[in-house]
């Protein structure tokens, strides 16, 4: 082992110089920039940081331990890190992370990203990422007292931490209506609406664990919300997808018909398309599932429909306890237009998050709370009626009392006679 | 017993018997030798082998129980028409062989005018599968036989002619343990209250650990009543299924009022296209009206006629919901979707709707 | 309530007369033929049956319970009736079932069906089944004496019980071979070998619980196995789909183009058809998973491949406890011609039998005890090397030891290669 | 703290900022009224508005944690090439947009000349997503970072071409959590062993009850270990998931040799034609082998380039393996199925082939 303790100089980083070749951008040269730019007031905390990270690759273990850093009047955010082995790399001893919410839909100017810069350079170590897979702009390394610093800086300019700990996290929302044709709703609006609806829950720390939402335009799901948020938001659409039958053609003519019979009609879920004999598309728009599929493949011919919405699934999270979990369906279809919708959409967060608080065991996630109580019983308290929807079909099993199936099916006639008396109107 | 000398009689076990010396000439001749069939019209198919023997086959329904003299009558048909070979089928229908094509008309009109349906091939509803019931097992909730006759009676034109998308299997079962077992469309009792415990016998009559153990969520315990060993369920826990029912009677899950009918679809058997399938909940809490069951016949038929009208050609039931979704199929055949529908069972989560696919 | 008991005439049955309309044959038309035999022995039976049944009509409740009824040398076989009402019934107090195994297949000569007919009038109620949803003709009302003088007049036609109680069922096999062209094994040898080589397992019940056996040519399954047997065989092949593509032009110019693609193509549940521009089709047979379900629509262009066998399901079963299992692919493709391949089959169906009747608790189908050992368990105990057939695919959750994985990894390796060589050889 | 007169500064609770001041003035006149795109090269997306307005986006690829030099050379590209706008994607590349044609083309050369690779669109290899491994997370097995750098330097042509049946999406993750999630391909720490658990500490660091309830399955109880309270593995129950180790770092879970990597398959997010889907494994006990990981690498392109050569246009990587089969799977890409490959877990058995679909 090379004695980097005592050697003044900058350690030697033999394995991680390795990762400088190859076409890839490297972080390690990334890293060494940071190190040598010796008049910066972070270029031995970075040295060490290096020191340490080629320990770590030799020992192959971290040496990072948590521990409990925050900035005034917040209670997360902040991701502690203190050094195991600050013995031997004492300039990185103190190596935390402040989690930063970016601008909805991760748009920047260069300007905005100088200013970030430039703060980082000065309160911490001139390392960021674009982004945390949460969705978090992180600014790692600092101390303890940077860490106050650069977020007194960073929020003058506009910026908020995100979550960390039992709280509301950061959030997600793709690209949509600002660059996608896809898109289903206002993404941004939806994102912010929410969010800083409920900020206090995300800066100060109090539900049984974390809670997180993404917002996609449509089910491509850029922003994979399914799998990974508690409360994902995905665009859909209510009426026919739009066909234009001479685009139709036209593709149809340029890659040839065996091509779009095996891409687009064998590939769709459901049989929804048929070919006609003259190569147009016969869509059947009661069996589509608005997968994307078709409309992905033929960008110029096929499009979503006008009466656009949202569906919301709750409950995705990775393998604690329970394994993975997807969101389920609750929500199949939401109106997300008017200033009413979106009050509606915050009011039905407000809900969820309330129940979540309630009822979850301590680091339960909400999709094991639903797994816990049943389907049933998580739709009743947070007032939404059953939907065919939200199941890929009925129970198969028949162990379930069913003495008042009668008062519930009235329950659905009043409702579906109500649904039909608004539209009639 | 008593001071009888013959030396009594032991069995031959001879198993499965050899079915070579019943069978059709023609099929025995060409056994695994088929080329290709098909069906030239409702009731009748046509196998044609590798080595150009051919042979058409005439289905008919029967009432399963059968008389004897249904059974001699079926035969002297067979004499007369049809070689003198029959089968019969997994749904209980009854097969004519013949090796020429001249011979199935009068066949068929042999077996109209006697009053056996002829069809139940191809895309058609065919016999419902039977168990039981009232006629004698010792724990049924309905009539099997009677709810078969009531619902083949409704559905005779679909029977006799070709005209489904494809083919319907309906099944019935008299009580939850569902002999009758999953189908296209599944009428099924469904018990809707706990068993009423007559503590008075369950000390005589039941082996307690064993009916403890029974209980799929553990709602019975052991305890006194009325200073006799008995045993006690959690109404709460208890889910209504009838599992202590068979090894302990004195449990009885049956009431006049209390037990009820449910209705399933979409199961399905054959690997064709899609895995099979378990039925899935349609509609529960229907009386349990004999001797027509009116309720549940016209759900069935209203059913089958959704089916008809709407699904495509070679979609079995649960195919073509799955395609047109859950909530359309409910709205075509006015049931109601309601809490009950949504699994609360063991994978319950796994029948939960994880993605964004939805049906408008 | 008519005053039955005191009428010592017939028993007026009204709510089973209603079902004496209609068009579908009547069973209670048959009932009554039977109690109006009166030269017979049980047309007393008979009338007291139909008695008791209207009674259930009325009161919409079962009266039968049961007992304990055996013949000579059997413990299994009889479902045994006693009546609840016998006060008001006294004639039909003793309705016990016969439950037989049918030839194979189900064929009848009209001679022997004349034959059972007589048998059944002699000793019991001249009521029989063709046949029980497990397969067994139902000779159904007769006494206990009644009992043991039809099984051994059937017996000695050669005929013999089927099973009931904790033992080995009676199987069921389709029409196959006989009849169908769509048939890839011999199932008449493949259920009348296993099910003869048991008989001690049916007659003499000391298994945890049933076990039944299910045999089907091809995965139409046109006996329910998978759904319905704890050991389901099914025919299958390894090679490629056999096309007649002369048929196949011939099919599409017949039903049209649109149709073809919308009933067979789109509907392949794996994507392995193609049509031609040309009206052909391209099959792709690595993708093909043995459905049928193209083979089924186009009965004269396509068929089932040359090297035929079977795959063999294990776990199949109804409701109770565990909700409904289907079987699960344990053998995906066993040869099933010569005399050696029969008794290779054997040799498993021992195995699992021994297997089940070791291990299982009591009243635990096999299906259950493989849920709760898990599948790793249940196939070293049967002995069958994991295979990715198994399973829909390969575990999701990362909650597994795995320290052993390369050796487990060398049994596979060392595996493919013997099996390459022997098809090298 | 001390003697200071300043009043600290209260922050002002902003939340998620304003995305509109920083966007692309073309994004932010067609915001919601995209029409379509098409994506004239590889790395180039080109959006047409409804109102006839067009944009270009040139995306690369970045190593994520990014010191300052790196974000200011983007940003004078942007402002030299770019009109000054950017975004980063879900996957840390970086978008430029340009509302002309022919400014592409210099941007493509200028980012290339930085050594910034140009793709990542469509049917490539995108970034590979990224967590924080030992360069800063408290419980990592192995450094995403330097595991990401390896395999991108590995995959660098199929990011900068589509030449792929449809987008491959590859996560990373530097313990048994998986900040990384789902993907095409994930690749994963596994833990081989239970923790080893330094008795001394237990006391004073963990909070018993709690470490006992995360087990998922009840594998650790409290115990007295040379008269302290600490707890105690069941190494038979055990799964080595290392859920314990976070709340009670006594519970060492990793080690240099007994830490490996898995890498499983067939993850998938979009709904687009197939429901999502979990990600399945593939190899496990990988070593964990810095600075180049080449036992994973190679795996990985086997994994990519089989896909590349079988699967048909549109089909994601778990879309094409269904259609194969796993068997031709693991033929394939030469890799092993074993009893490790069958699922054990809650739920387990729906993961089973309850039907006759096989494949051969
Ligand atoms: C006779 C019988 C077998 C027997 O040994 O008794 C039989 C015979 C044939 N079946 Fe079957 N099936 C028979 C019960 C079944 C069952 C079991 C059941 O009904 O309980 C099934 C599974 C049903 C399910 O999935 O729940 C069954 C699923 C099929 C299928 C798959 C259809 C599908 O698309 O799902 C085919 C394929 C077809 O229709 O071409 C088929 C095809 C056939 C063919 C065409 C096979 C052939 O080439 O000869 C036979 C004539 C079918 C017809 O009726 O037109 N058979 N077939 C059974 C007649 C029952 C009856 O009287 O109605
Ligand atoms: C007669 C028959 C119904 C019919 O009318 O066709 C029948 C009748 C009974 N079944 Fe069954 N089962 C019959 C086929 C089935 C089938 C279908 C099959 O074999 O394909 C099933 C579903 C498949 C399966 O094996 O799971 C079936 C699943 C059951 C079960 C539930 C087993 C489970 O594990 O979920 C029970 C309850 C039990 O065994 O404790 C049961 C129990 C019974 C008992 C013995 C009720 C009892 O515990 O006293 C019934 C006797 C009725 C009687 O008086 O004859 N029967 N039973 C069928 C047997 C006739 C024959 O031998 O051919
Ligand atoms: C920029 C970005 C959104 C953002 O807000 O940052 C984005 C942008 C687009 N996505 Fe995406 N997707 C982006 C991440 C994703 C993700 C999430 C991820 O990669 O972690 C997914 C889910 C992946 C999965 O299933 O695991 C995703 C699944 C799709 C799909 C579905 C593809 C499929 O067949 O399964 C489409 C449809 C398509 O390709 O036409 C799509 C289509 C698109 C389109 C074509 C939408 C449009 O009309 O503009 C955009 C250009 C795609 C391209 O790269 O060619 N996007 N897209 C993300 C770029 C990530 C990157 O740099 O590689
Ligand atoms: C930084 C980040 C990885 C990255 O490099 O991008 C990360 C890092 C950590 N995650 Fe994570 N997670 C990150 C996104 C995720 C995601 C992805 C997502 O949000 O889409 C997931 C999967 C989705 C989900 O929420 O389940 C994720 C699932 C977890 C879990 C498992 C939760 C579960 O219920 O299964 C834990 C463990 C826990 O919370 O106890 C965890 C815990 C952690 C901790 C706090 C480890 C710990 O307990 O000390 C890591 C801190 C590392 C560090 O030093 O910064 N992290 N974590 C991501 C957050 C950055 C950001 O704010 O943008
Ligand atoms: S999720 Fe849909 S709307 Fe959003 S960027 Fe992706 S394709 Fe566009
Ligand atoms: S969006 Fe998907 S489900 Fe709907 S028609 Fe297109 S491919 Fe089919
Ligand atoms: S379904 Fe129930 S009542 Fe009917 S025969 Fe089977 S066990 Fe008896
Ligand atoms: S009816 Fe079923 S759930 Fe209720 S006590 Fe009996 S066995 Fe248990
Ligand atoms: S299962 Fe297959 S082989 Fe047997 S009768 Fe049905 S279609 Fe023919
Ligand atoms: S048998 Fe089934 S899986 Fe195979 S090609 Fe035909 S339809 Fe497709
Ligand atoms: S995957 Fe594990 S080690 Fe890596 S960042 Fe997440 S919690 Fe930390
Ligand atoms: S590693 Fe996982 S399974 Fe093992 S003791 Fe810890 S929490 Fe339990």
């Amino acid at each position: 082992m090379k004695d980097e303790s005592t050697d003044k100089g900058q350690h030697n980083t033999p394995m991680l110089d390795e990762l400088e070749g190859g076409k890839w951008p490297s972080f390690v040269t990334g890293l060494k920039r940071l190190r040598d730019n010796q008049d910066a007031k972070y270029a031995p905390m970075m040295n060490d940081l290096l020191g340490q990270l080629e320990h770590s690759y030799e020992e192959r273990l971290g040496f990072w331990k948590g521990g409990t850093v925050s900035v005034l009047g917040y209670g997360g955010g902040i991701i502690p890190r203190f050094s195991e082995v600050a013995d031997k790399f004492p300039a990185s001893k103190e190596f935390h992370t402040l989690r930063v919410m970016p601008p909805a839909g991760y748009h920047y100017s260069t300007d905005l990203l100088r200013q970030m810069c430039d703060i980082w350079e000065e309160h911490g170590s001139g390392l960021i990422a674009f982004h945390g897979q949460s969705g978090d702009i992180m600014f790692q390394g600092t101390t303890t007292e940077g860490t106050q610093k650069a977020f007194d800086a960073l929020n003058e300019i506009g910026f908020d931490l995100g979550g960390a700990g039992p709280a509301l996290r950061t959030a997600m929302s793709c690209v949509g209506h600002a660059r996608c044709e896809q898109s289903c709703y206002d993404e941004v609006r939806a994102h912010r609406t929410l969010i800083n609806a409920f900020l206090d829950e995300m800066h100060r720390p109090s539900l049984p664990y974390k809670f997180k939402f993404k917002f996609s335009g449509c089910a491509n799901d850029c922003v994979n919300a399914i799998h990974r948020a508690d409360f994902a938001v995905i665009g859909t659409w209510r009426d026919d997808i739009k066909i234009d039958q001479e685009k139709v053609k036209e593709h149809v003519a340029t890659v040839g018909r065996k091509y779009t019979i095996d891409t687009v009609v064998s590939m769709c879920p459901t049989r929804a398309i048929s070919l006609n004999d003259d190569d147009t598309l016969e869509i059947d728009n009661q069996s589509c599932v608005r997968c994307m599929h078709c409309i992905n493949v033929m960008t110029k011919a096929l499009s979503p429909g006008d009466d656009k919405g949202v569906s919301i699934l709750i409950g995705g999270k990775r393998s604690l306890k329970v394994g993975d979990l997807m969101g389920t369906m609750i929500i199949p279809f939401m109106k997300l237009e008017s200033d009413e919708d979106f009050e509606k959409l915050e009011e039905f967060g407000e809900t969820v998050i309330e129940f979540f608080a309630d009822n979850a065991l301590e680091h339960e996630r909400i999709g094991e709370t639903i797994d816990r109580i049943g389907l049933p019983a998580f739709i009743e308290a947070v007032g939404v009626d059953p939907d065919p929807n939200m199941v890929n079909h009925p129970r198969t099993s028949s162990y379930v009392r069913t003495d008042d199936f009668d008062e519930e099916a009235e329950k659905w006639f009043a409702r579906k006679a109500a649904e039909a008396q608004i539209s009639a109107e | 017993m008593n001071q009888q000398a013959e030396k009594p009689r032991m069995p031959d076990e001879v198993g499965v018997p050899d079915p070579f010396p019943y069978m059709h000439p023609v099929m025995k001749a060409n056994y695994g030798n088929w080329d290709w069939h098909d069906r030239p019209r409702p009731g009748v198919l046509h196998h044609v082998s590798k080595s150009g023997d051919e042979i058409w086959t005439v289905r008919a329904g029967t009432q399963r129980q059968m008389d004897v003299f249904t059974i001699r009558k079926l035969c002297d048909i067979g004499d007369q028409f049809a070689e003198g070979h029959v089968r019969f089928t997994t749904r209980s229908n009854i097969e004519y062989m013949v090796s020429k094509e001249e011979m199935v008309q009068p066949l068929i009109d042999e077996l109209q005018a006697n009053g056996f349906p002829v069809g139940g091939t191809g895309a058609s509803v065919s016999m419902i599968s039977h168990t039981q019931g009232w006629l004698h097992c010792d724990i049924p909730g309905t009539d099997a036989s009677g709810v078969v006759k009531s619902l083949m009676d409704v559905l005779y034109d679909e029977f006799v002619q070709e005209k489904m998308p494809n083919r319907v299997r309906i099944t019935t079962s008299c009580c939850q343990i569902n002999c009758g077992g999953q189908g296209d469309i599944a009428v099924n009792v469904q018990y809707t209250k706990p068993p009423r415990i007559n503590h008075d016998l369950v000390a005589n009559v039941c082996e307690r650990p064993a009916v403890v153990a029974r209980c799929p969520v553990a709602a019975i315990r052991p305890a006194m009543v009325n200073g006799k060993p008995s045993l006690e369920v959690d109404e709460k826990k208890c889910v209504a299924c009838g599992a202590c029912y068979p090894p302990c009677p004195p449990m009885q899950i049956n009431g006049k009022e209390e037990t009820r009918i449910a209705i399933w679809v979409g199961g399905k058997h054959s690997n064709a296209r899609s895995k099979p399938t378990f039925h899935k909940l349609a509609v529960a809490n229907l009386p349990n009206n004999p001797p027509h069951w009116p309720e549940v016949a016209a759900i069935v038929r209203k059913i089958v006629s959704t089916y008809k009208k709407d699904a495509k050609h070679w979609e079995r039931m649960g195919e073509w919901i799955e395609r047109i979704g859950w909530s359309r199929f409910f709205e075509k055949t006015g049931m109601a979707f309601t809490k009950h529908h949504l699994d609360t069972w063991t994978g319950a989560r796994k029948t939960m709707n994880m993605s964004a696919h939805v049906h408008f």
